[in-house]
């Protein structure tokens, strides 16, 4: 097949660094691939504030943004310009440092996990051996950066936030990483290049090679994503800056451009985490079927990073906001247990003989602990429907 | 090797399973685990028929056996353990699975209220599980793990309402007497290994069940010239005594009424008692090493007959329904050890499985009476229940004439089978007292079905008895099953849970004895291989005679109380009108309790207060006299102390002190003092180091 | 001697003479993740990968906000009346220089002076694992037992004892 | 200076570092992280001599490093959990004033 187009940016880069000295040569790759992913990242991050607010709009039946621009597409560049030109308030008593590190410490790491996401055929930054363990490690400094923020704005509502979210962050850490322990097992490997290359080809019915399309794989997804989301704060898992709560959570004290950085910050790790979603259980860049293999890499993984957000954006405007005991005991007592039943699952996939004896007991697996916690977790509560005492 | 042997282990395992699911689970998931244990015991059931079938095709004296290393020994030998399939083993996978089923479908409904539910059914599939393990065990010590559980679950279950302090007593009672047994059974396993080099029952010619080693047994002998096979026999049999009730270890099974119903009748039909039995059973190559009768068949055979005698005379006296029950059940296992200490495996075996059956029925009738009446259990205060509980009447029925060995029941076939052996055997005395035991149990049995059943209902008339504070105590099925009050409430039928279970039992209780009748004896080749077909006159009279006995016991049964029902609960029993001091003897179950009391217990008691007699007497006077020299010479050395040393000393002392608390400056309680010194003493160990090795 | 290493080296001490002098605990508590991080990157520069990345995760990701979490609940961080220095401070600090000197004196005196470079070795995630699950499959259950203790022990030392 | 060198004495300073806020700061809890630092830098030893070692595929140093941050993990966990409870005992965290094992 020919892959001009697959490998475009690859022979684009290639191109480019030819200019370059001999000596600085894979200093000034390096650099033209990092410009290149903040670019389309941060661009990205612009249409999606604007398609989030429309889509919230229309799920909450009301116009979302719908005046700068055609359909109002043009209000993310408004809202930056206003971001820059606002005046930057710090409180008197805040810790100015620190203040001015937070958001500076929330973007960076959001930044630096893509470099091991392969966003297409040859197309990672740095492909370490440890890459997933890069991602989760990083990944994990954004608590510290959200505790700075809290701490540093000497305000109750911050710090109440900034608790929040770093206690509910470290609960869904260990089932993030549980979740995502089955394909290391699977792959036997960290590296997401291996992850990906896993994945490749197709199955019967021409179902993609995919994890996903394994019991324990599609258990783990499941469980991967609800982790990430409240990784990353969105709703149904957005106490840290409930609104109607603590005000905003850990950034009431933030104003102007800081501000701008934490929303981007939040939404960078919004699509790194689908990315690395993608790139565990959704097969990366690799097409859902063979027909479709001409099309490039790079598009499939934006395709999929594309509906991902759209499933984000549908939860955020479907559920409730839940209560911080409710958020604890899902943690705890439902994905941490179901999460470990699932890397059993997954090694006794793997020691099976391939055939529908293991699908059964993968799905057997899956399915039993899933109805016994969940009972376990509705254990004394009934649901019935709620009345309204003021609403109707 | 045929998928079933290799597969084997999954019948006990899969009780156990379930039991450690349900475990698991939230009190509240009470069908979830309820239908965990039935399921798991229904497949085993299906994987036992399987084991079964197989056996059949085998044909006779088939016999496949998987072992496995365990782990090594010290000297390199593998520890093994492993699992049989013969014919012995897939009657007891059978009737083990089957009846537990039922009982377990049947406490389903017999437990519906109690708040433990789970639990309940936790330790039942554990119980029946370990007992599954019993049998299918081929190595003694896999057996005895098992035999362990057993007893720790039979715990468990007894005490299973361990608010109630009679239900925490007996369960510790069963649990220490038994224990009594299998320290008995640890000796002969220990003792068995280190002649026989093995444990395993059966590896192609090298078990300790099979003929070489045997021999080897025979041939050695003891001190006093016992065979060390008899020595070992015995030991192995002390501890199938104390499991299964018999002679002088028989305490703990009455007791055992305290738990619930299905327990009782769990432990007495199916499962516990049977492993006594079956112990005997699967050693018996080792029991009847050297042909002929052994000494240790004998014993064998005078406990279980003098057990069966003894057993069912208490039976006659008692008022309590269960303990009827519980007490012919020690006189059918006294039946059992005596039909295979005179009869072999398929005599005592026969009677097991049918006795297992029959039994089966009657305990899930007396729970069904007693749960109609609101949990009492006196005979005396029941009566009339045929008109309100019809089914539980008819079933019971059955069960009690299988019991008494009326033709053409199951328990006529199988206990006439071993009352002929014992009539062949070296002495006749054991047959005379079975003949004695069989009238015994048709009388007793009889009162105590036209006390329940018959007459007219007495409970609400006269005193309370000790159920009602049994009933109080767990209300958890009174309370919530009768809301109105407890002693006014009409008796009523129990719901299908509880009837279907024992309707069925009821068939096998009728139909399973034609397995083994003299003209048909399938059952006898299946187990022994050898058997003598045919109604010869000899088995023709011994039925006419054993009938004539059942009916005896019947017809004074009805004279006494059939005639004219008790009106009055409180109007003495007719036999104690006429004997009192005899009847009392026996409902006071010959004093045995009270024996124990005041012979190894106050001996016990006695012994420790001589010990403290002693202590205060002899040891303490001789301390206080050494006591008395050394005061008399330290006033002496005061003497001189105050005046010689104290100058000398009091100085350095004084000195001594001050560079005490000089020292103890330094302990000032900081830990960074302490860090500080740890930090130079690094440096100075460091310097040493790099001094004390120069790189040459 | 590279010029990475030089960076590193001097952001670590830097950090780490921090996290000891400040003030404010927080601040210490932060410059103590920089600590950590320059360390991770000393590992990365080793060509300890795994180790690096462990090290961000454990130290930074869970050391730091425990430390942060006991500040926050023991007051640590309201500025301290009392002076942070304790009494004898100048005898811990001359302890301190004396191991300094003793441990450079040791590492110039001793042969590795002079040592040369053996060719980087590419270890892999899978060797480390096949490592921990078969050669040092003890060690590691160990461990797995000491952080159960850990966490257990931890617990029931933190939980507040109930008022009878 | 070889690169092993320059790494040993990163780590000497780090240790004396930790060692020395150890042992003038108030705050256990500084203490606590000047304990760590200690342990740092002797992971760095470990890892320097593994990377500089005739047997890098041996993995030893990477061993150690990995298991003695594991207990690391469990140490900062129980000793922070001691600090609290002491700090709800005494409502101090200053090491100085906690000396009730003074001899």
């Amino acid at each position: 097949m020919d892959d001009s187009l697959d490998q475009i940016f690859v022979t684009l880069n290639h191109w480019l660094t030819g200019y370059a000295p001999v000596g600085w040569q894979p200093f000034v790759s390096a650099v033209i691939s990092i410009a290149g992913i903040i670019a389309v990242f941060a661009s990205l991050f612009a249409v999606t504030t604007v398609l989030e607010r429309k889509g919230l709009g229309r799920i909450q039946n009301r116009y979302g943004p719908n005046r700068v621009g055609p359909f109002g597409f043009l209000q993310p560049a408004a809202d930056g310009i206003k971001a820059l030109i606002k005046e930057d308030v710090v409180p008197r008593a805040a810790d100015q440092v620190v203040h001015f590190l937070a958001p500076l410490a929330t973007v960076i790491p959001a930044f630096l996990v893509y470099a091991v996401l392969p966003i297409g055929r040859n197309m990672v930054l740095v492909d370490y051996d440890a890459g997933a363990l890069f991602f989760f490690a990083v990944g994990a400094g954004t608590e510290l950066s959200v505790f700075m923020a809290g701490w540093s704005s000497r305000n109750k509502y911050s710090l109440l936030g900034a608790m929040r979210a770093i206690a509910q962050m470290i609960s869904y850490e260990i089932p993030l990483i549980l979740s995502a322990v089955t394909v290391f097992m699977i792959v036997g490997s960290l590296s997401t290049t291996k992850i990906v290359e896993a994945q490749a080809g197709y199955h019967w019915f021409g179902l993609p090679n995919w994890f996903v399309v394994t019991p324990w794989g599609f258990a783990g997804f499941i469980l991967f994503m609800i982790a990430a989301t409240a990784e990353t704060n969105r709703s149904p898992f957005d106490l840290p800056e409930g609104e109607s709560e603590i005000i905003a959570g850990y950034y009431i004290e933030y104003s102007g451009f800081k501000f701008a950085l934490f929303f981007l910050g939040e939404y960078l790790g919004l699509f790194a985490i689908s990315g690395l979603g993608i790139t565990l259980f959704l097969g990366g860049w690799h097409a859902p079927f063979a027909f479709l293999e001409w099309v490039p890499s790079w598009f499939w993984f934006f395709a999929k990073l594309q509906v991902l957000i759209a499933v984000f954006i549908w939860i955020r405007g479907t559920l409730p906001r839940l209560r911080m005991d409710q958020l604890m005991n899902f943690a705890w007592k439902f994905m941490l247990p179901m999460a470990l039943i699932n890397i059993i699952t997954a090694a006794v996939w793997h020691f099976m003989q391939p055939g529908y004896q293991r699908w059964l007991v993968g799905a057997a697996m899956v399915v039993g602990p899933y109805i016994l916690l969940g009972r376990g977790l509705m254990e004394g509560k009934k649901l019935e429907k709620r009345t309204y005492q003021f609403a109707e | 090797m045929p998928w079933i042997v290799k597969n084997l282990w999954l019948i006990p395992v899969l009780p156990m399973l379930a039991a450690g699911l349900s475990a698991l689970m939230p009190r509240r998931q009470r069908t979830a685990s309820a239908a965990l244990a039935i399921g798991s015991m229904v497949i085993s059931f299906l994987l036992a028929v399987c084991a079964f079938t197989h056996v059949l095709q085998g044909g006779e004296g088939i016999r496949e056996v998987f072992n496995f290393n365990w782990f090594q020994l010290g000297d390199g030998g593998w520890l093994q353990l492993g699992w049989v399939l013969d014919s012995l083993t897939a009657v007891m996978l059978v009737m083990v699975t089957f009846v537990g089923t039922l009982i377990f479908i049947y406490s389903t409904g017999y437990m519906s209220h109690d708040e433990n539910f789970t639990r309940f059914f936790t330790f039942l599939s554990l119980f029946a599980g370990a007992m599954l393990g019993v049998i299918i065990a081929n190595s003694l010590l896999l057996l005895f793990i098992c035999w362990e559980l057993v007893g720790l679950t039979s715990y468990l279950l007894i005490g299973f309402w361990y608010h109630k302090p009679s239900a925490a007593a007996a369960a510790k009672k069963a649990f220490i007497t038994t224990r009594i047994g299998d320290v008995a059974l640890l000796l002969g396993m220990v003792w068995l290994y280190s002649r026989s080099g093995t444990l395993l029952f059966y590896k192609d010619g090298l078990g300790c069940l099979e003929h070489d080693s045997l021999v080897k047994l025979v041939a050695q002998t003891t001190s006093m010239g016992i065979a060390v096979s008899t020595g070992i026999g015995l030991l192995i049999f002390a501890g199938a005594v104390g499991k299964s009730g018999q002679v002088p270890l028989h305490v703990w099974l009455p007791d055992a009424m305290e738990g619930p119903t299905p327990v009782s009748a769990l432990i007495h039909a199916a499962t516990m008692v049977a492993a006594g039995v079956f112990l005997v059973a699967r050693v018996y190559p080792l029991m009847s090493a050297g042909g002929g009768t052994t000494p240790q068949l004998e014993v064998v055979t005078w406990i279980g007959a003098i057990t069966a005698i003894f057993a069912a005379t208490i039976a006659v006296a008692q008022n309590d329904i269960k303990r009827i029950l519980a007490y012919s059940t020690v006189s059918q296992l006294g039946y059992m050890m005596m039909g295979l200490g005179v009869g072999g495996v398929a005599v005592g075996m026969f009677h097991l499985i049918t006795h297992a059956f029959f039994k089966a029925l009657l305990f899930m009738g007396a729970g069904s009476v007693i749960h109609g009446c609101h949990e009492e259990q006196d005979i005396s205060r029941m009566g009339g229940l045929r008109k309100h509980m019809p089914v539980t009447f008819a079933t019971y029925a059955v069960g009690m004439l299988a019991l008494a060995g009326v033709i053409p029941f199951a328990g006529f076939w199988s206990k006439d089978a071993i009352l002929h052996s014992a009539h062949g055997w070296v002495s006749h005395i054991p047959f005379y007292l079975g003949a004695a035991g069989a009238l015994l149990t048709a009388f007793y049995m009889t009162r105590q079905v036209f006390y329940v059943f018959f007459g007219d209902y007495r409970l609400h008339l006269g005193k309370a008895t000790i159920s009602e504070q049994r009933t109080v105590d767990h209300a958890g099925v009174a309370a919530k099953d009768h809301p109105h009050d407890e002693l006014t409430g009409k008796p009523h039928e129990s719901p299908l849970t509880m009837t279907a279970p024992f309707m069925i039992l009821a068939v096998f209780a009728f139909a399973l004895g034609f397995l083994g009748t003299p003209a048909w004896p399938w059952f006898q080749k299946f187990l022994g291989g050898e058997a003598e077909a045919g109604f010869t006159p000899s088995i023709i009279s011994l039925m006419v005679i054993s009938s004539v006995i059942v009916f005896v016991g019947i017809g004074i049964g009805w004279w006494l109380y059939g005639r004219k029902p008790v009106e009055q609960s409180e109007q003495p029993d007719p036999l104690q009108a006429m004997w009192p001091d005899i009847f009392e003897l026996l409902r006071r179950k010959y004093f045995i309790d009270e024996v124990y009391e005041n012979t190894i217990i106050a001996f016990n008691a006695w012994w420790s207060r001589a010990c403290d007699w002693m202590d205060f007497w002899v040891w303490n006077g001789g301390v206080q006299l050494v006591t008395y020299v050394v005061v008399g010479l330290s006033w002496v050395n005061r003497f001189c102390d105050e005046y010689v040393v104290n100058l000398g000393f009091d100085e350095v002392c004084k000195r001594l002190r001050l560079g005490g608390g000089g020292l103890s400056r330094l302990q000032n309680g900081r830990v960074q003092n302490y860090l500080r010194v740890i930090g130079i003493a690094l440096a100075v160990l460091a310097l040493l180091f790099i001094w004390g090795c120069k790189p040459s | 001697m590279n010029v990475v290493f030089a960076i590193i080296a001097v952001v670590t001490i830097a950090a780490g003479v921090a996290a000891m002098s400040l003030r404010n605990l927080v601040h210490c508590a932060l410059a103590l993740t920089v600590a950590f991080a320059g360390l991770a990157a000393a590992y990365l520069q080793l060509g300890a990968q795994f180790v690096g990345f462990t090290q961000i995760l454990v130290y930074i990701g869970a050391v730091a906000i425990l430390i942060v979490f006991a500040i926050l609940l023991t007051r640590g961080s309201e500025p301290a009346q009392q002076p942070i220095i304790s009494s004898g401070w100048i005898a811990g600090v001359a302890v301190a220089v004396i191991v300094l000197a003793v441990l450079v004196y040791a590492i110039g005196k001793s042969s590795i002076r002079d040592s040369k470079v053996p060719p980087a070795a590419e270890v892999t995630v899978r060797q480390i694992g096949d490592a921990l699950m078969n050669k040092f499959v003890l060690p590691l259950e160990v461990v797995g037992l000491l952080l159960t203790a850990a966490l257990i022990g931890a617990v029931i030392i933190a939980m507040k004892e109930e008022k009878k | 200076m070889s690169p092993l060198a320059g790494y040993l004495i990163l780590s000497a300073f780090l240790f004396s570092i930790g060692l020395a806020g150890a042992l003038t700061r108030r705050n256990a809890i500084i203490v606590l992280i000047g304990i760590e630092l200690m342990l740092n830098a002797a992971n760095l030893n470990f890892i320097a001599f593994w990377r500089f070692s005739e047997h890098p595929e041996a993995l030893t140093g990477i061993m150690f490093v990995i298991f003695s941050i594991g207990v690391a993990a469990a140490e900062a966990a129980v000793g922070l959990a001691l600090i609290i409870a002491i700090y709800r005992h005494y409502k101090t965290t200053n090491v100085d004033e906690v000396n009730s094992l003074k001899g």
